[in-house]
Protein backbone atom coordinates (compact mmCIF):
# COMPACT_ATOMS: atom_id res chain seq x y z
CA UNK A 1 0.00 0.00 0.00
CA UNK A 2 1.54 3.65 -1.12
CA UNK A 3 2.63 5.14 2.29
CA UNK A 4 0.86 8.41 3.13
CA UNK A 5 2.32 10.65 5.29
CA UNK A 6 0.49 12.28 8.24
CA UNK A 7 0.90 14.86 10.32
CA UNK A 8 1.13 13.70 13.84
CA UNK A 9 -0.48 14.12 16.38
CA UNK A 10 -3.01 16.23 15.11
CA UNK A 11 -4.08 15.78 11.19
CA UNK A 12 -6.59 18.25 9.77
CA UNK A 13 -7.95 18.99 6.29
CA UNK A 14 -10.68 19.89 3.64
CA UNK A 15 -10.75 17.68 0.63
CA UNK A 16 -12.19 19.01 -2.37
CA UNK A 17 -12.37 14.96 -3.47
CA UNK A 18 -12.42 11.61 -2.34
CA UNK A 19 -10.42 9.42 -0.18
CA UNK A 20 -9.06 6.20 0.34
CA UNK A 21 -10.32 5.49 3.75
CA UNK A 22 -8.07 2.12 4.13
CA UNK A 23 -4.85 3.84 3.48
CA UNK A 24 -6.16 6.67 5.65
CA UNK A 25 -6.50 4.78 8.42
CA UNK A 26 -3.59 2.13 7.90
CA UNK A 27 -1.67 5.12 7.69
CA UNK A 28 -2.87 6.61 11.41
CA UNK A 29 -2.91 3.23 12.93
CA UNK A 30 1.07 3.14 11.87
CA UNK A 31 0.67 7.06 13.23
CA UNK A 32 0.01 6.35 16.55
CA UNK A 33 1.07 2.59 17.41
CA UNK A 34 1.90 3.40 20.73
CA UNK A 35 -1.94 3.45 21.74
CA UNK A 36 -4.20 0.99 23.19
CA UNK A 37 -7.00 2.16 21.40
CA UNK A 38 -8.57 3.75 17.89
CA UNK A 39 -11.98 4.45 17.14
CA UNK A 40 -13.28 5.70 13.16
CA UNK A 41 -15.83 7.50 12.01
CA UNK A 42 -16.49 7.69 8.51
CA UNK A 43 -19.75 9.14 7.33
CA UNK A 44 -21.10 8.87 3.24
CA UNK A 45 -23.89 9.89 1.66
CA UNK A 46 -26.34 7.56 1.75
CA UNK A 47 -28.02 6.47 -0.93
CA UNK A 48 -31.89 6.37 -1.18
CA UNK A 49 -34.38 9.56 -0.16
CA UNK A 50 -34.36 10.23 -3.57
CA UNK A 51 -30.80 12.21 -2.75
CA UNK A 52 -28.88 11.98 -6.49
CA UNK A 53 -26.51 14.36 -4.78
CA UNK A 54 -24.75 16.21 -1.94
CA UNK A 55 -22.71 20.09 -1.77
CA UNK A 56 -21.02 20.85 0.80
CA UNK A 57 -19.60 24.76 0.81
CA UNK A 58 -17.53 25.98 3.52
CA UNK A 59 -15.89 29.69 4.35
CA UNK A 60 -11.98 29.40 3.84
CA UNK A 61 -11.47 31.51 6.61
CA UNK A 62 -13.50 29.85 9.25
CA UNK A 63 -13.64 26.60 8.04
CA UNK A 64 -10.31 24.42 8.35
CA UNK A 65 -9.31 26.86 11.56
CA UNK A 66 -12.50 26.33 13.12
CA UNK A 67 -11.79 22.10 12.31
CA UNK A 68 -7.98 22.88 13.84
CA UNK A 69 -9.52 24.55 16.84
CA UNK A 70 -12.18 21.46 17.28
CA UNK A 71 -9.45 18.49 16.94
CA UNK A 72 -7.27 20.18 19.54
CA UNK A 73 -9.94 20.62 21.97
CA UNK A 74 -10.35 17.14 21.48
CA UNK A 75 -7.11 16.41 22.22
CA UNK A 76 -6.82 17.74 25.01
CA UNK A 77 -10.14 16.97 26.81
CA UNK A 78 -9.92 13.36 25.95
CA UNK A 79 -6.14 13.28 26.27
CA UNK A 80 -5.71 11.68 23.07
CA UNK A 81 -2.53 10.50 21.18
CA UNK A 82 -3.78 11.47 18.10
CA UNK A 83 -6.57 12.30 15.59
CA UNK A 84 -7.60 12.82 12.11
CA UNK A 85 -10.43 15.28 11.24
CA UNK A 86 -10.92 15.05 7.06
CA UNK A 87 -13.89 16.85 5.68
CA UNK A 88 -14.97 16.58 2.19
CA UNK A 89 -16.32 20.09 0.67
CA UNK A 90 -17.72 20.03 -3.25
CA UNK A 91 -20.30 18.48 -4.83
CA UNK A 92 -20.60 14.34 -4.10
CA UNK A 93 -22.49 11.26 -5.11
CA UNK A 94 -24.21 8.74 -3.34
CA UNK A 95 -21.68 6.53 -1.65
CA UNK A 96 -19.05 9.21 -1.39
CA UNK A 97 -17.69 9.89 1.26
CA UNK A 98 -18.29 13.15 3.39
CA UNK A 99 -15.97 12.76 6.70
CA UNK A 100 -13.29 10.69 7.72
CA UNK A 101 -12.43 10.78 11.79
CA UNK A 102 -10.04 9.08 13.63
CA UNK A 103 -8.88 8.88 17.79
CA UNK A 104 -5.95 7.50 19.62
CA UNK A 105 -5.95 7.04 23.12
CA UNK A 106 -4.73 5.03 25.84
CA UNK A 107 -7.49 3.21 27.09
CA UNK A 108 -11.25 2.98 24.07
CA UNK A 109 -13.47 5.11 26.24
CA UNK A 110 -11.58 8.19 25.43
CA UNK A 111 -11.15 6.85 21.83
CA UNK A 112 -15.10 6.29 21.44
CA UNK A 113 -15.87 9.88 23.13
CA UNK A 114 -13.22 12.13 21.34
CA UNK A 115 -14.57 10.57 17.78
CA UNK A 116 -18.12 11.11 18.90
CA UNK A 117 -17.53 14.32 20.15
CA UNK A 118 -15.73 15.66 16.97
CA UNK A 119 -18.64 14.41 14.70
CA UNK A 120 -20.97 15.94 17.21
CA UNK A 121 -19.55 19.39 16.76
CA UNK A 122 -18.83 18.98 12.63
CA UNK A 123 -21.93 17.86 12.51
CA UNK A 124 -23.90 20.97 13.92
CA UNK A 125 -20.98 23.30 15.33
CA UNK A 126 -18.07 23.87 11.89
CA UNK A 127 -18.32 26.19 8.97
CA UNK A 128 -19.91 23.90 6.25
CA UNK A 129 -23.15 24.32 4.76
CA UNK A 130 -24.51 21.46 3.01
CA UNK A 131 -27.28 21.01 -0.05
CA UNK A 132 -28.94 17.60 -1.59
CA UNK A 133 -30.07 17.94 -4.54
CA UNK A 134 -33.61 15.73 -5.50
CA UNK A 135 -35.70 15.18 -8.28
CA UNK A 136 -36.76 18.62 -8.42
CA UNK A 137 -33.72 20.32 -7.67
CA UNK A 138 -31.46 21.71 -4.75
CA UNK A 139 -32.32 21.80 -0.91
CA UNK A 140 -30.69 23.01 1.85
CA UNK A 141 -30.33 21.04 4.91
CA UNK A 142 -30.62 22.63 8.42
CA UNK A 143 -29.06 20.63 11.58
CA UNK A 144 -31.76 18.17 12.98
CA UNK A 145 -32.92 18.99 16.38
CA UNK A 146 -31.34 15.62 17.27
CA UNK A 147 -28.06 16.73 16.05
CA UNK A 148 -28.11 19.96 18.41
CA UNK A 149 -29.50 17.50 21.43
CA UNK A 150 -26.12 15.62 21.02
CA UNK A 151 -23.85 18.81 20.79
CA UNK A 152 -25.31 19.64 23.82
CA UNK A 153 -24.18 16.51 25.95
CA UNK A 154 -20.69 17.76 26.13
CA UNK A 155 -21.61 21.24 27.57
CA UNK B 1 -11.64 49.09 -3.01
CA UNK B 2 -14.56 48.12 -1.39
CA UNK B 3 -16.27 46.26 0.86
CA UNK B 4 -17.14 42.80 0.07
CA UNK B 5 -19.89 41.31 1.24
CA UNK B 6 -20.16 37.51 1.19
CA UNK B 7 -23.32 34.94 1.05
CA UNK B 8 -22.67 31.60 2.54
CA UNK B 9 -25.51 28.48 2.35
CA UNK B 10 -28.78 29.39 1.73
CA UNK B 11 -28.43 33.15 2.13
CA UNK B 12 -26.78 33.31 -1.58
CA UNK B 13 -30.35 31.98 -2.97
CA UNK B 14 -32.17 34.38 -0.81
CA UNK B 15 -29.56 37.14 -1.92
CA UNK B 16 -29.71 35.90 -5.44
CA UNK B 17 -25.91 36.28 -6.41
CA UNK B 18 -22.37 34.76 -4.27
CA UNK B 19 -21.03 38.59 -3.54
CA UNK B 20 -21.62 41.95 -3.86
CA UNK B 21 -19.21 45.14 -3.81
CA UNK B 22 -20.20 47.73 -1.86
CA UNK B 23 -18.71 51.42 -0.89
CA UNK B 24 -16.93 51.02 2.78
CA UNK B 25 -17.21 52.04 5.58
CA UNK B 26 -19.79 49.47 6.16
CA UNK B 27 -21.70 49.47 9.51
CA UNK B 28 -24.88 47.05 11.03
CA UNK B 29 -27.59 49.54 9.67
CA UNK B 30 -25.40 50.44 6.35
CA UNK B 31 -24.65 46.36 5.58
CA UNK B 32 -29.01 45.69 5.94
CA UNK B 33 -29.50 48.60 3.75
CA UNK B 34 -27.13 46.93 0.92
CA UNK B 35 -28.64 43.37 1.59
CA UNK B 36 -31.97 44.38 0.82
CA UNK B 37 -34.96 43.50 2.98
CA UNK B 38 -34.80 39.74 2.79
CA UNK B 39 -31.13 38.69 3.65
CA UNK B 40 -31.49 41.78 6.35
CA UNK B 41 -35.04 39.77 7.85
CA UNK B 42 -32.57 36.88 7.80
CA UNK B 43 -29.32 38.81 9.58
CA UNK B 44 -32.03 39.70 12.24
CA UNK B 45 -31.90 36.33 13.89
CA UNK B 46 -29.99 35.67 16.49
CA UNK B 47 -28.50 32.02 14.39
CA UNK B 48 -27.00 34.14 11.87
CA UNK B 49 -23.80 35.31 12.10
CA UNK B 50 -20.95 37.67 11.04
CA UNK B 51 -17.65 37.58 10.29
CA UNK B 52 -15.64 40.29 9.15
CA UNK B 53 -11.74 39.84 7.77
CA UNK B 54 -11.81 36.30 8.76
CA UNK B 55 -13.13 36.38 12.26
CA UNK B 56 -16.61 36.22 13.79
CA UNK B 57 -18.04 38.72 15.25
CA UNK B 58 -19.29 38.27 18.92
CA UNK B 59 -21.51 41.51 18.56
CA UNK B 60 -22.62 41.33 14.79
CA UNK B 61 -24.18 44.88 15.40
CA UNK B 62 -21.22 46.28 16.11
CA UNK B 63 -19.94 45.93 12.65
CA UNK B 64 -17.25 48.80 11.62
CA UNK B 65 -16.01 47.45 8.01
CA UNK B 66 -13.35 49.23 6.07
CA UNK B 67 -12.80 49.58 2.10
CA UNK B 68 -11.16 46.43 1.22
CA UNK B 69 -12.25 44.04 4.20
CA UNK B 70 -14.45 41.11 3.59
CA UNK B 71 -17.89 40.57 5.54
CA UNK B 72 -19.12 37.35 5.31
CA UNK B 73 -23.11 36.49 6.63
CA UNK B 74 -22.90 32.84 7.78
CA UNK B 75 -26.42 31.19 7.67
CA UNK B 76 -27.02 28.18 10.65
CA UNK B 77 -24.27 25.11 9.48
CA UNK B 78 -24.37 21.60 8.75
CA UNK B 79 -21.71 19.51 8.64
CA UNK B 80 -20.78 16.07 8.61
CA UNK C 1 -5.07 -2.78 -2.88
CA UNK C 2 -6.13 -6.55 -3.13
CA UNK C 3 -9.80 -7.02 -2.53
CA UNK C 4 -10.09 -9.05 0.79
CA UNK C 5 -13.91 -10.95 0.68
CA UNK C 6 -15.83 -9.74 3.78
CA UNK C 7 -19.48 -11.95 4.79
CA UNK C 8 -22.48 -9.84 5.02
CA UNK C 9 -24.02 -8.85 7.11
CA UNK C 10 -21.77 -10.15 9.66
CA UNK C 11 -18.25 -11.51 9.60
CA UNK C 12 -16.76 -12.67 12.53
CA UNK C 13 -13.32 -14.38 12.62
CA UNK C 14 -11.17 -15.68 15.13
CA UNK C 15 -7.42 -14.90 14.03
CA UNK C 16 -3.97 -16.53 14.57
CA UNK C 17 -1.98 -13.95 13.13
CA UNK C 18 -2.02 -10.22 12.35
CA UNK C 19 -4.39 -8.56 9.86
CA UNK C 20 -3.88 -5.47 7.58
CA UNK C 21 -6.33 -3.18 9.44
CA UNK C 22 -6.41 -0.58 6.45
CA UNK C 23 -7.57 -3.49 3.76
CA UNK C 24 -10.25 -5.18 6.30
CA UNK C 25 -11.70 -1.84 7.20
CA UNK C 26 -11.41 -0.68 3.08
CA UNK C 27 -13.53 -4.12 2.46
CA UNK C 28 -16.26 -3.85 5.19
CA UNK C 29 -16.89 0.50 3.90
CA UNK C 30 -17.08 -1.56 0.57
CA UNK C 31 -19.15 -3.90 1.41
CA UNK C 32 -21.68 -1.35 3.12
CA UNK C 33 -21.95 1.36 0.77
CA UNK C 34 -25.36 1.58 1.39
CA UNK C 35 -25.03 2.79 5.12
CA UNK C 36 -24.66 6.26 6.36
CA UNK C 37 -22.12 5.86 8.89
CA UNK C 38 -19.05 3.58 9.61
CA UNK C 39 -17.40 3.30 13.18
CA UNK C 40 -13.98 0.91 13.93
CA UNK C 41 -12.72 0.27 16.35
CA UNK C 42 -8.64 -1.41 16.61
CA UNK C 43 -7.33 -2.41 20.02
CA UNK C 44 -3.45 -3.27 20.17
CA UNK C 45 -1.12 -4.32 22.77
CA UNK C 46 0.14 -1.36 24.47
CA UNK C 47 3.89 -0.98 24.58
CA UNK C 48 5.37 0.35 28.17
CA UNK C 49 3.76 -0.98 31.03
CA UNK C 50 6.83 -3.40 31.21
CA UNK C 51 4.63 -5.81 28.90
CA UNK C 52 7.19 -7.98 26.67
CA UNK C 53 3.74 -9.87 25.28
CA UNK C 54 0.54 -10.64 25.60
CA UNK C 55 -1.01 -14.29 25.16
CA UNK C 56 -5.10 -15.15 24.28
CA UNK C 57 -6.23 -18.17 24.95
CA UNK C 58 -9.88 -19.13 24.09
CA UNK C 59 -12.22 -22.34 23.90
CA UNK C 60 -12.78 -23.20 20.63
CA UNK C 61 -16.01 -24.59 21.18
CA UNK C 62 -17.72 -21.86 23.07
CA UNK C 63 -15.48 -18.43 21.73
CA UNK C 64 -16.23 -18.17 17.92
CA UNK C 65 -19.92 -18.82 18.60
CA UNK C 66 -20.19 -16.70 21.21
CA UNK C 67 -18.83 -13.62 19.06
CA UNK C 68 -21.11 -14.50 16.27
CA UNK C 69 -24.49 -14.78 18.85
CA UNK C 70 -22.98 -11.15 20.28
CA UNK C 71 -22.43 -9.68 16.03
CA UNK C 72 -26.15 -11.33 15.91
CA UNK C 73 -27.48 -9.01 18.94
CA UNK C 74 -25.65 -6.06 18.12
CA UNK C 75 -27.38 -6.26 14.63
CA UNK C 76 -30.53 -6.32 16.14
CA UNK C 77 -30.43 -4.15 19.23
CA UNK C 78 -28.79 -1.03 16.65
CA UNK C 79 -30.54 -2.11 13.35
CA UNK C 80 -27.24 -2.60 12.35
CA UNK C 81 -26.43 -2.91 8.30
CA UNK C 82 -23.32 -4.89 8.78
CA UNK C 83 -20.73 -5.25 11.15
CA UNK C 84 -17.50 -7.06 11.21
CA UNK C 85 -15.60 -8.58 14.71
CA UNK C 86 -12.50 -10.15 14.57
CA UNK C 87 -10.04 -11.24 17.96
CA UNK C 88 -6.91 -12.19 17.64
CA UNK C 89 -6.02 -15.11 19.28
CA UNK C 90 -1.88 -16.73 20.41
CA UNK C 91 0.90 -14.73 21.49
CA UNK C 92 1.32 -10.90 20.35
CA UNK C 93 4.05 -8.17 20.59
CA UNK C 94 3.47 -4.30 21.50
CA UNK C 95 2.07 -2.89 18.87
CA UNK C 96 0.27 -5.75 17.44
CA UNK C 97 -3.73 -5.62 16.79
CA UNK C 98 -5.85 -7.72 18.91
CA UNK C 99 -8.89 -6.71 18.05
CA UNK C 100 -11.11 -4.97 15.22
CA UNK C 101 -14.20 -4.09 15.32
CA UNK C 102 -16.66 -1.78 12.92
CA UNK C 103 -20.27 -1.12 12.44
CA UNK C 104 -22.27 0.02 9.55
CA UNK C 105 -25.70 1.92 10.33
CA UNK C 106 -28.06 4.37 8.92
CA UNK C 107 -27.25 7.13 11.47
CA UNK C 108 -24.08 7.55 13.33
CA UNK C 109 -25.20 7.14 16.60
CA UNK C 110 -25.96 3.96 16.51
CA UNK C 111 -22.62 2.61 14.92
CA UNK C 112 -21.26 4.48 17.26
CA UNK C 113 -23.50 2.35 20.57
CA UNK C 114 -22.92 -0.64 18.58
CA UNK C 115 -19.36 -0.60 18.36
CA UNK C 116 -19.09 0.25 21.92
CA UNK C 117 -21.51 -2.37 23.08
CA UNK C 118 -19.32 -5.02 20.69
CA UNK C 119 -16.29 -3.80 22.60
CA UNK C 120 -17.82 -4.08 26.05
CA UNK C 121 -18.94 -7.60 25.53
CA UNK C 122 -15.84 -8.87 23.82
CA UNK C 123 -13.54 -7.17 27.00
CA UNK C 124 -15.72 -8.84 29.99
CA UNK C 125 -18.50 -11.22 28.08
CA UNK C 126 -16.89 -13.26 25.67
CA UNK C 127 -14.62 -16.57 26.28
CA UNK C 128 -11.05 -15.39 26.43
CA UNK C 129 -8.12 -15.62 28.73
CA UNK C 130 -5.34 -13.04 28.59
CA UNK C 131 -1.95 -13.40 30.03
CA UNK C 132 0.63 -10.50 29.77
CA UNK C 133 4.30 -11.45 29.73
CA UNK C 134 6.38 -8.98 32.23
CA UNK C 135 9.91 -8.94 32.84
CA UNK C 136 9.00 -11.54 35.91
CA UNK C 137 7.36 -13.83 33.57
CA UNK C 138 3.32 -14.69 32.60
CA UNK C 139 0.64 -12.70 34.46
CA UNK C 140 -2.78 -13.79 34.13
CA UNK C 141 -5.04 -10.95 33.35
CA UNK C 142 -8.72 -10.22 34.91
CA UNK C 143 -10.98 -7.70 33.89
CA UNK C 144 -10.66 -4.45 35.78
CA UNK C 145 -13.84 -3.07 37.57
CA UNK C 146 -14.57 -0.26 34.66
CA UNK C 147 -15.28 -3.72 32.15
CA UNK C 148 -18.14 -4.72 34.63
CA UNK C 149 -19.35 -1.00 35.22
CA UNK C 150 -19.27 -0.47 30.97
CA UNK C 151 -20.68 -3.61 30.59
CA UNK C 152 -23.87 -3.30 33.14
CA UNK C 153 -24.45 0.24 30.85
CA UNK C 154 -26.14 -2.44 28.20
CA UNK C 155 -28.81 -3.96 30.85
CA UNK D 1 -13.09 -43.79 26.42
CA UNK D 2 -13.07 -41.63 28.65
CA UNK D 3 -13.80 -37.91 30.10
CA UNK D 4 -12.10 -35.18 29.08
CA UNK D 5 -11.60 -32.41 31.68
CA UNK D 6 -9.88 -29.32 30.27
CA UNK D 7 -8.86 -26.64 32.26
CA UNK D 8 -8.66 -22.82 30.73
CA UNK D 9 -6.99 -19.47 31.42
CA UNK D 10 -5.38 -19.76 34.93
CA UNK D 11 -7.21 -23.02 36.50
CA UNK D 12 -4.38 -24.08 33.58
CA UNK D 13 -1.47 -23.10 35.96
CA UNK D 14 -3.57 -24.31 39.25
CA UNK D 15 -4.33 -27.23 37.89
CA UNK D 16 -0.44 -27.71 36.61
CA UNK D 17 -1.59 -29.33 33.36
CA UNK D 18 -3.74 -28.20 30.26
CA UNK D 19 -6.32 -31.38 30.60
CA UNK D 20 -7.31 -34.38 32.49
CA UNK D 21 -8.88 -37.86 31.50
CA UNK D 22 -10.90 -39.88 34.06
CA UNK D 23 -13.42 -42.54 33.92
CA UNK D 24 -16.97 -41.37 33.17
CA UNK D 25 -19.36 -41.04 34.25
CA UNK D 26 -18.42 -37.64 35.73
CA UNK D 27 -20.92 -35.62 38.23
CA UNK D 28 -20.13 -32.20 40.44
CA UNK D 29 -19.05 -34.29 43.27
CA UNK D 30 -16.75 -36.94 40.74
CA UNK D 31 -15.73 -33.86 39.02
CA UNK D 32 -14.54 -31.47 42.47
CA UNK D 33 -12.55 -35.27 43.47
CA UNK D 34 -11.08 -35.58 40.15
CA UNK D 35 -8.91 -32.09 39.90
CA UNK D 36 -7.79 -31.84 43.25
CA UNK D 37 -8.97 -29.75 46.51
CA UNK D 38 -7.09 -26.05 45.07
CA UNK D 39 -9.05 -26.31 41.40
CA UNK D 40 -12.12 -27.35 43.79
CA UNK D 41 -12.03 -24.40 45.32
CA UNK D 42 -12.02 -22.57 42.23
CA UNK D 43 -14.71 -24.56 41.20
CA UNK D 44 -17.24 -23.35 44.03
CA UNK D 45 -17.10 -19.78 43.18
CA UNK D 46 -19.88 -18.48 41.13
CA UNK D 47 -17.91 -16.59 38.51
CA UNK D 48 -16.20 -19.85 37.77
CA UNK D 49 -18.36 -21.83 34.92
CA UNK D 50 -18.37 -25.34 33.63
CA UNK D 51 -19.33 -26.38 30.06
CA UNK D 52 -19.65 -29.81 29.02
CA UNK D 53 -19.99 -31.33 25.71
CA UNK D 54 -19.56 -27.22 24.34
CA UNK D 55 -22.11 -26.05 26.44
CA UNK D 56 -22.43 -23.76 29.42
CA UNK D 57 -24.24 -25.74 32.01
CA UNK D 58 -26.61 -23.02 33.79
CA UNK D 59 -26.05 -25.16 36.68
CA UNK D 60 -22.70 -26.53 37.17
CA UNK D 61 -23.72 -28.77 40.02
CA UNK D 62 -26.16 -30.28 37.73
CA UNK D 63 -23.36 -32.10 35.58
CA UNK D 64 -23.92 -35.29 34.17
CA UNK D 65 -20.54 -36.06 31.90
CA UNK D 66 -20.55 -39.54 29.74
CA UNK D 67 -17.32 -41.29 28.22
CA UNK D 68 -16.67 -39.47 25.39
CA UNK D 69 -17.75 -35.92 26.72
CA UNK D 70 -15.77 -32.63 26.81
CA UNK D 71 -15.84 -31.13 30.23
CA UNK D 72 -14.24 -27.14 30.38
CA UNK D 73 -13.44 -25.15 33.53
CA UNK D 74 -14.04 -21.96 32.47
CA UNK D 75 -12.62 -18.97 35.21
CA UNK D 76 -13.54 -15.50 34.56
CA UNK D 77 -12.57 -13.61 30.95
CA UNK D 78 -10.81 -11.02 29.58
CA UNK D 79 -10.86 -10.09 26.15
CA UNK D 80 -10.27 -7.46 23.84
Amino acid sequence: MARLALSSPLDVRLLDKGLSVGEALAAFNTAHDEAGGIVSFLGKVRPGDDVRALELSHYEPLTLPGMKELAKAARVRFDLEGALVWHRVGVMSPGETIVLVATAAHHRRSAFDAADYVMDHLKSAAWFWKRERRADGWHWIEPRAQDRIDLARWN
Amino acid sequence: MSVTILFLGPLRDIAGEQSREVDGPLDWAGLREAVGPEVAAQLNEDRVNLACKGRVLADKRALKAEDGDEVALLPPVSGG
